[in-house]
Parts: structure tokens; C-alpha cells; sequence
């Protein structure tokens, strides 16, 4: 089992003829996904590998069934391409690109609402399905890091995720799902709007989150475990809990602003809800560790 | 990109949001023009983007000329990396509100927060009276509806001769706001004169840097940098921040840096500066080092770990970048992911270590920097 | 029983201190309508016969419960006013104005379908629950014409609204609800979508649609007739069916375009689907009584 | 308010819609001036709102000045109520299409209708051909999307090397349909130049009566209508229709006056003017009156069942024209609703009958008009 994606999931990808989009489209079938069909305008009858190619989401839905489409575009072509997903009615899309305009991402979040859609990104390397599938770029050839096992990961560094992961592995777990949710300071999809889909999958047994400063998804993950919508073992590894206040720490979404987003709310908010928190990303084994044992008895 | 107070002003006046009059000026010797023109009692204010000016001493009020120029000599000589003083009317206050719009990443809607006690710090009053924050939520493709600003102007407790008058403040502020993607717009203090208009006392503006490219008009300059290397790596596009410590972060991927950056504080060393050239920049090896060396540090860390920024490119643009530059520091280096048997390698190459974890590389730093390791 | 609103219906009326709005609201009072409050900004601590009236609807809904919003506002402010009520959760409102314009009536119709709410309107006298309340404005101490029974009559137009259900009451019938669904191009609930409302009403035996020249509401209800969606015997009177092609005939809705909208096109689909076209109102009793003794058979 | 084909034609320049070299005469002294201007070969066009002007012969093509100025006479004789003609440069057609924007009822959206078979009677083909119309639904709050454009393109078969160019027509377009609150905007047909570009071959837009407050550069003017008195009730707000019976109504209430119109046509008789002055327009019965005395008719029926519009009101009304102005046709009422008893009073004080029933009003009518009363 897996979350969001399998290896029977259908994705389409638009913007497929693009240097990345064909590069990292060839990684994603040589890694199991089930790619049926690419979108770039005036593109239409070329082929990538043995992936079609199409001017238009539509006229590639004419042709074969999709289920979710990964979106290779600029950022500036956002939200007209996710609109142009969610006008065809695909419910699951993945949004890559770093620097999407906050007003359009904005819009984008109100259109995936509206749509009853799962948007997921940008700014992200995407997600992937250990040993089944992926939505994005992973270097899933780093065998120290994307080796399948029990734990569901989301995150929301693409670059702090293989240091996290190769932790968990290294304390002998692997992973059942990794959903990169971006680092933007609208994040399509938030943590506590994946974590129902990790309650309710019988591949993971516990979740490690790796956070960081700036906006209260964090603490949205407490309340909702608070609430009880979240049962099972939870590690968190939180960067930038150092960092000054009102500057913008890399991401876009690491900042601290209107006294909100501070990574010691988000330890206290966690803590309380009975979450592990990790001081430093090589203690987030150990914790998983004593979590599943404490969680066991 | 935040926009100074004179920036600010003048986009609200181009949308019909009333403002002071003011004056710009570059020197001590423009002041008796721009007295003469705004007219006495005045306020001297620094243009400056740092965020509590008041409490700094960065604005002075001044009731004739005489005093004006003590209080322009007190500004300049508090003021860090100013480049103009905005010499303004004194407004006839009778109230203060506080208003902004910002993004709601919950709803992905734009939010408008407002409150009647204007003039004062609005985090404070967000963490100890949230109550009197009051928040309205726009749908960006509908856009601000009467019934909201109604609402909203009715729950401040504004009087019915002055509703007509806010209604349109809030549309023209809201119009500022779409036109300009803008992060926030900010009007502290709103002031309500006691004439019966509402002007706007301070203003500030950020635009998102995202969005950049559809506003041709807002370039970044000099002006809005503490530094000339924070401007230069901004031209570069690469994220850098600069603090006083002893080491100089030059890592990939901002998660990444910023666990770095947490790690050496714990260790209870310090950062000098944080560059960040992962992502587009990870083949700007020699760009990035040269920004550096701008910077007093005792020690570079490199920590990456990447999938599309390949560690081999990275370790062969910090070799290239030695080579060139000979910075006369000690390097640090545990650079992984993607191409790491070939980055280690060529690490090796040029006589560097190539360290495979981050948490030893951290320490291996701070003893050469010859701090200590308490935890 | 009855359809949309009964005596219990908890109604308020934006723009109640107007002219018509304060007139009628007495009126619909002395009909027995559940006037609950009124709203007109700055306006808020008046009244209006006993019904307190607020700033905003959201200001009323703060002291009174509401069903139903009634507006009787001037048409460059209905979408703004209508937003406003939608905006309050209210699932019904009645737009009375006539000469909304045409762009804000499309996005009307979209925002109230998005809402889920039923929105009648504008260019309509309103609804009336035949001896139980009213919203809109109905000569009710007209007893040839008002007068109870189990007839639910929907119109398009106001004025034959008058001389049809005369004929109806003739006859020796009453109405049940009678719904103005108004004469403009772009109605914003349709003759289609009051139908199974009548379906289901125990208190409706057959319904009289009045109808007229333009659009395509009177085919859509004999679609749904030969869908089975209403099968209770239904009468149409059809205006305009000498009218000549292009030419508005008074409603802005009463034009024949692009070859859509002949009564003859409309009274073909309504015969075939089983319903019973009056060639002039005289004919509508005659017509419903040999309708509802063929179905009792 | 329907606009002449120049007026949409300078809408559509001023939104980069391409469109031909023309220029407006009045009269055929003119003629050859604005031949040097456009050149030949060129196409000679009346300037009137009816439709088919092709089919009618009020638009020819002619190859060079004398052939220009024969069709030009033949363009005049033919005309009715013209004011202008077009004189416009004959386009080097490669192909033509079919598109307009009108709004769709059902969705609530704007809908694009485009057909690759241009240049013919489109409602023709929607009878005969409708798998030929492409049907495209806009949201307004949301616009026109990329992909919206881009699908319907490559539907009518556009070659992707025109694809771009379409796509900023398409959007251009659909900017005249939103910005001037349009019922319709149509080209067509939509030239495809041989030398690939896409040209508007003629132009229709038709602006909603009910917005025209938000458009004050419209204003309806006596080229818009058939006649004086068609204009004189425009202005006055009063919906008026003229035809050539024998019977002027001058009801109230749209529906209702659509009734009384077929049953004057069903009996065989028929309709001289239809003029409704119900709803705003109940108090306006000598206005009424003085135009319905400009049309030539033998009886005049009033017929009303108002509730708002009261029965007495109409009926005083009613009185005081017929005393201000002395009609010397018959005249028959059915004045029913609020006030109805007072109505009648009214009437039968100045000694006209008060009938209560509409059918019977309309066979007395047409009696004494001298009809027969054939069903």
C-alpha cells in the first residue's frame, strides 16, 4: 500500500517536452511509474520514450485515462496548467516548480478547494511511493535513502529530506510514502490534510515530519492529533529553530512574521500533542525507535 | 520586496488613498525648502526599510524650523544605510485604526485585518488582545464585495458620515494590494482627522519577489540592502544573509541550510553568513565564493545533499572557485546526493576531505574555528 | 404544504426601507409572512411596522435567524446584494428588480449554483404560498385570482401571471404556490429546477406553466417530463407565439435568437412530452380539468 | 443596443482585433477619396443593423473605381434608413471561420461558439450541421483560460502556425465581450489572410441595454432606429414595436401584451404598434398616447391587470390623453387589477366602456376595426 500514488496510478505530465520534464519522465518509468501520456502545446504526435505527447490535457484525455497529472512547467505557467488539470477533472496533481506568484498561488489553492482536488506543491521535488512510483525528481538510485519500509514521510525541504531519511534508514526503517509538500508559503496541500491518508494506510506505521519555521502547519498537525484524526506515532524534525526573526531563511514559506511561525511554538504545539520531536535530524531514528516501542505497549 | 514609506505613499496616492503632504530630501541643507513647502508643525522621518522607527527614534516630530533641524541632525545621526529623510505635515488626529491585507495560506484567500487600536505595534495586540484584530477574507477571483467592507467598518466602530469614505479607502486599498502582488500592504496608523478624512500616517508595501517580472516598474536597488555584497547576491539571485559570527555557511537547499545553521548555534559556535546555492544556483560555485570572501569568517562549511544539483558539479565549482579566488580560510566539505563517488573524488583531488556527514562536518568547523563544542 | 416558503419561513427583506421595500413588506406581513428583518446600510435601529432593520445581513442574522432573503434593491446593486446573502449561508433568496444586467445575472446564476442555493429572479412579483405568506409583490385581495387550491403555477411573466390564474380560479381551482421565475434572458432559478419541488409536493395536483417566446426553459421542462422527472399533469400557456423572429418583445428574455426560442419549437416538445398547451388563457381551465380527469383514470 | 459594423470594427481596432483597411462615406462624392485611401479591388457596405445584408445586395465587391461607384448607387438604392456606408479593402481570403460570444443561461457563463465554416448563415448551420459548432463555456469570475483557447483552436482544425495568433484573438475577443457588457459580440467571418493572419471580415456587438450606465460612450441615436417614433419611445423607455395592421396596442406587462398580439393575429386581425407601458412606465399614458397617434391605425386596445401598476392610475391616464389630445381612433379597454373598480368609474365618467375580460376586448377591437372574426 501506498499513499496517492501506486504503480497502477495513471499520470499524465504536462510540460513533458521540456529538458527536465522528458529527463526526470524517462527516472519516473525507469522507476516503475505508470506515465500514459505528456502535454505541451504544439507538441502534439512526438513521443518520449514510448509516452505520447499532446497539445492539450483534453485531447490527451481523449486518448487514454488519466488519474493524476506532475506538472514540469515555470512557475509563471502555474496556474494556468493547473487549471487546465483541474478543468479535465484530475483529482491528484503534483506542482513542482519553485517561484509561483503568491497571488496565483493563492487562486490555485481556492481552484483545488473548489475542485475537491489534491494539489500538491510546489516548490517541491514531489512525492513517491518507495518502490512503486514517483511524482517528481528523487535520486532513488541513493539507496541509503529511498529504500521502501513503514514509515510515511512529508516534508516540507526537498534538500533536508534525503539528510532525514537517510537517518531513518540508517536506524533500519525505510519509507511507505514520501509527500514533499513544498516549501512555498502557500503550500497547496498541507500536512494535516495528508496525514487522514497516512491514518488510514495499513503500509505505515508511524510518520516522521520534517518541518521548518515560518506558517502554523506544524501546528495544524498537532490540533488535528489533539482531535485524535492522527493515532499513530509521529516524529518531528524542525529546521531553523535558531533563525531570526523577520528574515526569510531560504524558502519563501521560512519566515517568521506577525509573531507567527516560530519554531518554539511549533516544538511546545507538537510536544503537547504527544509527538517526538528531534532536536537534530540524527536523532529522528532513535525517536522513531522509541515511539513505535512506546506506542506498541 | 519591501518598498520604503515614500515608495509606499505614492502608490497609495496613484490609487486615491489620501496621504500627508511630505517632501523628499537627500541633505540637511534641502530642509528649509521642504519646510516651506509641507508647512510647520511637521514629522522628520527616516527612510529607512527597519520595522519600529518610532521606538528608535526614526521619526521626530517638530513644532517650528528651529526644532525641525535639531531633530533632522538626531535622525541622521541614528539612522543606518539611509538614503533620503521625508519631511511631512503634521496630521490633526482624532483616531488611529490599524489596517493591512495579506495572504491566508489556510483559505487562499487575501486577508484584511483591522483594528481600532491603530498606531501601536499590532503583534503585540495580536498576542495579547486578538479579539480586537478583526479579520475579513477576500476570494481573489470574486474580489472584495461591499457587504465586506460594510461589515468590516461597522465592527471598528466607524461612524455612519465616515462608512461611504471607508468603503472606498478599503477598495483602493485592496485594489493596491491585487494590482501590485503584493505579500502586504500595511496602513499603521490609518489616521481618522479630525476634519473628517481618513489618511493614510505610514505606509508600508511588499512585493512578492516571485512576481516580480509582471511589475517592471519595482527593481530592486541599492538602497534596499544593508550591505553591498547582500545586494550583489540578490542580483545574483542567491539567497545570503550576513550575521557577525565565525562561520560562512555555503550550503544547497534552504532546509538544509538552516539545520546547519541551527546545528553550529547549538554547538554554541556562530554563523558569519548564510548563503544558500542550491536549487538554479548550484552551479555557481565561484559566484558564490566570491560573495563570501566579502564576509569576515574563520571557517566555510559546504553541506549539500542533492538530486537535480549534482554534488559533482558543486565540488568541482568550489575547486574551480579555490583555484581562482585562494581564499585563505579552511573549507569544510560533506557534499552527497546525486554524483558523490565523483565530488568525493575531486574533493580528494585537491587535497580536501570530503566528510559524508553533516553533524561531523558541523564539528570538524567549529574546532577549526577554534570554538568549543558545549551542546 | 407548499413549495419554498410557508408561513414559518423566517424571511428578510434587503432594501427593506425603500419605497416598494417598506410598502410591500407591510403588505406581506398583513399576508402573513414571517417578516423576521430588514436590512439597509446605515439604516441599522429603524423599523418597519415592528421588523427591526440592520446595516448588513450579517449584522440581522447576528439577532434573528433567517430562511429567506427577499431583495428589493435597484438592479446595479442586486449582485452585490445577492452575494451578500449568499455570503450568509442563505439558501433562498427572491430578486425582484427588473433590468439586472446581463454579465452580473451570469455570474448570479453561477455564485447562487456554487452556493447550492435556490435564487429566483429578477424581474419577477416573487412567490406565494397561497394563503400562507408571500415574498414580492402580489394583489392579494384580488380574490379572482388569489385563491388557495392545488394548482402550482411557475411564470415568466407578471403581468399574465394575473389573467392566467384568473382563468385557473374560473375554473373552480386555486393555486398551491405560484413561483415568478421572472422574464429576464438569464433566469436565475429555472422552470426545470422548480418542477420536482412540485413532484414532491403532496399539495400540488398539477401545475400551470406560463411561458412565453425565447430561451429554452420550456423545453427543458418537457425533457424532464419524458425523463419521468414530473408526471403530474401540467398545463402551458405559451405568449408570443405570433411574435415575429429578432425582435425583443417587451421582456429582455422574449426574443427568438440563432433560430432558439419559437413558442411553436416549444409547444411541440411540450406536447410530446405529454402536457396540455392552451392556445390563450381562456382555454387553461378546460384544459386542466380534462388533465387531471385523464390522470385520475 | 445593437452596434453598426463600424462602430464594432473601432471597438475591435482599439482591442488589437485586426481589421481592414476602410473608411466611412456619407455620400458618393466621397467615393473616390476613400477609394485612394483603401484601395481596389474593394467591397461596398451598407451601414445599417438588419442581417443578411450579403443575401440583400447591400454589400458588393467591385474590382475598380467606375465598378465601385455603380455598386455604390445599387448600395443606395437598395438601403433603407442608412447613414454610412463602408468602403473597405477586399482581403486576400485563404480561409474563413464563424465566432462569436454570447452568454448561456443554463451554466451561467459566457459561451464561445466557433465553426470552421465561416462566412455563411450560422444559424443555418446550427440546424443543419451542429456537430460543426464548438461550444466553449467561460466563467466569468475566472476568464478565459489558456487551455480553453488553445483546445478550441486545434478543434477547427488551425494550423500551429497560427496558433499563437488565435489564441491572442480568442482573448482579445472575449476582453470586448467583458469590457463592454456585451449581449453578443460575433465576427464573421473571421478571415484567415494568405499571408496568415486572422482579420475581421465584418463585426457584430451588441451591448446590453441594462449595462449601457456603465458604458456612457454608447448612446442610442436615431440611426439606430427605423423611425422617429421608434427613437422617441427609446429614449423614453418605453418598449415600442411597429408594424403595419390595423389594431395599436398599449398594454401593460410584456406577457400580457404578447397575449393580446396573438390573439389580434389568431383572429385574423392585425397589429398596427405594440407599446407596453407597464412596470416604471404606468404613470406615462399621454406620453404613450402622443406615439401611438403617430402610427396609423383604426382602433386602439388597452388592455392591464396590474398590481403595482395601478388600474386607476392607467385609466386617469388614459382620460387625461384622450382629453389633452383628442385621438380620433375608437378606443376599447380591459384595465383590471389594483384599483380596478376605481378604474372603471374613472372610464365610465368620460363615457368609455370598461370591459373586464381581455378575449372579449380584442374581438370588440377588431369589430370596430372591421374585421372578421375568423379563428
Amino acid at each position: 500500500m501506498s499513499i496517492i500514488l501506486n504503480e497502477k496510478t495513471r499520470v499524465l505530465v504536462q510540460g513533458i517536452t521540456g529538458r527536465e520534464g522528458s529527463f526526470w519522465t524517462k527516472h519516473m518509468i525507469d522507476y516503475g511509474t505508470n506515465v500514459v501520456a505528456g502535454v505541451t502545446p504544439g507538441k502534439e504526435g512526438r513521443t518520449i520514450g514510448e509516452v505520447p505527447v499532446f497539445h492539450t490535457v483534453k485531447r490527451a484525455m481523449a486518448h487514454v485515462e488519466v488519474d493524476a497529472s506532475l506538472l514540469f512547467v515555470p512557475p509563471r505557467f502555474a496556474k494556468a496548467a493547473l487549471k487546465e488539470a483541474l478543468d479535465a477533472g484530475i483529482k491528484k496533481v503534483v506542482i513542482l516548480c519553485d517561484g509561483i506568484p503568491l497571488h496565483d498561488a493563492l487562486q490555485m489553492r481556492s481552484a483545488a478547494r473548489l475542485a475537491g482536488a489534491m494539489v500538491i506543491g510546489g516548490n517541491t521535488s514531489g512525492i513517491i511511493s518507495m518502490g512503486k512510483a514517483m511524482m517528481g525528481f528523487f535520486p532513488y538510485w541513493l539507496d541509503r535513502v529511498y529504500k521502501p519500509g513503514k514509515i510515511g514521510i512529508m516534508t516540507r525541504s526537498g534538500s533536508l529530506t534525503n539528510e532525514v531519511t537517510a537517518e531513518v534508514v540508517k536506524a533500519g526503517f525505510g519509507a511507505s510514502s514520501l509527500i514533499g509538500i513544498g516549501g512555498d508559503p502557500v503550500p497547496l496541500t498541507r500536512f494535516a490534510e495528508v496525514l487522514p491518508l497516512f491514518q488510514s494506510d495499513p503500509a505505515t506505521d508511524a510518520v516522521v515530519i520534517i518541518g521548518e519555521l515560518g506558517g502554523t502547519m506544524e501546528e495544524e498537525v498537532a490540533e488535528a492529533m489533539k482531535k485524535g484524526l492522527f493515532t499513530k506515532p509521529l516524529v518531528a524534525y524542525l529546521g531553523g529553530r535558531t533563525a531570526p526573526k523577520g528574515k526569510k531563511m531560504g524558502h519563501a514559506g521560512a519566515i517568521i512574521t506577525a509573531g507567527k511561525g516560530t519554531v518554539e511554538d511549533k516544538i511546545a504545539a507538537l510536544s503537547g500533542a504527544g509527538a517526538y520531536v528531534a532536536k537534530k535530524p540524527s536523532m529522528v531514528g532513535e525517536l522513531l525507535k522509541s515511539a513505535l516501542a512506546k506506542h506498541q505497549i | 520586496m519591501k518598498l520604503f514609506e515614500y515608495q509606499a505613499k505614492e502608490i497609495f496616492e496613484g490609487s486615491d488613498i489620501r496621504v500627508p503632504k511630505r517632501t523628499l530630501i537627500k541633505e540637511i541643507s534641502e530642509l528649509n525648502e521642504a519646510i516651506r513647502q509641507v508647512g510647520v508643525p511637521c514629522v522628520i522621518k527616516a527612510q529607512v526599510l527597519q520595522g519600529g522607527r518610532g521606538k528608535a527614534g526614526l521619526i521626530q516630530f517638530a513644532e517650528g524650523l528651529e526644532e525641525a533641524k535639531k531633530k533632522t541632525y538626531e535622525v541622521i545621526s541614528r539612522a543606518k544605510n539611509m538614503y533620503y529623510l521625508m519631511v511631512e505635515e503634521a496630521i490633526n488626529i482624532d483616531k488611529e485604526f490599524y489596517i493591512s491585507i495579506t495572504a491566508d495560506p489556510i483559505s487562499g484567500c487575501a486577508m484584511i485585518m483591522a483594528s481600532a487600536e491603530g498606531g501601536v505595534d499590532i503583534e503585540e495586540i495580536a498576542k495579547t488582545m486578538p479579539e480586537k484584530i478583526i479579520k475579513t477574507y477576500v476570494n481573489l477571483s470574486e474580489g472584495l464585495l461591499p457587504h465586506q467592507a460594510h461589515n468590516l467598518l461597522y465592527e471598528l466602530g466607524i461612524d455612519e458620515s465616515m462608512i461611504s469614505q471607508g468603503t472606498q479607502l478599503l477598495f483602493n486599498l485592496y485594489d493596491v494590494y491585487c494590482k501590485n502582488d503584493a505579500e502586504l500592504v500595511e496602513i499603521n496608523p490609518l489616521m481618522l482627522t479630525k476634519e473628517g478624512s481618513f489618511v493614510a500616517g505610514d505606509g508600508k508595501i511588499s512585493i512578492d519577489d516571485n512576481a516580480l517580472y509582471r511589475h517592471p516598474q519595482f527593481s530592486l536597488t541599492r538602497e534596499h540592502f544593508e550591505s553591498d555584497v547582500q545586494y550583489e547576491a540578490a542580483v545574483e539571485g542567491i539567497p545570503y544573509l550576513q550575521f557577525d559570527g565565525d562561520i560562512g555557511l555555503m550550503c544547497a537547499g534552504a532546509g538544509l541550510t538552516n539545520t546547519v545553521f541551527d546545528l553550529v548555534n547549538d554547538y554554541r559556535s556562530s554563523v558569519a553568513c548564510y548563503l544558500e546555492f542550491g536549487g538554479p544556483n548550484y552551479h555557481k560555485a565561484v559566484k558564490a565564493m566570491k560573495l563570501i570572501m566579502q564576509s569576515e569568517l574563520k571557517v566555510l562549511l559546504v553541506v549539500t545533499f542533492g538530486t537535480i544539483a549534482r554534488a559533482d558539479v558543486m565540488a568541482q565549482g568550489l575547486v574551480d572557485a579555490m583555484k581562482e579566488l585562494k581564499p585563505d580560510f579552511p573549507i569544510v566539505t560533506a557534499i552527497r546526493g546525486t554524483g558523490e563517488e565523483k565530488a568525493h573524488e575531486i574533493l580528494r583531488g585537491f587535497g580536501l576531505e570530503p566528510l559524508a556527514d553533516m553533524e561531523e562536518a558541523v564539528k570538524k568547523a567549529i574546532e577549526l574555528a577554534g570554538g568549543a563544542l558545549v551542546e
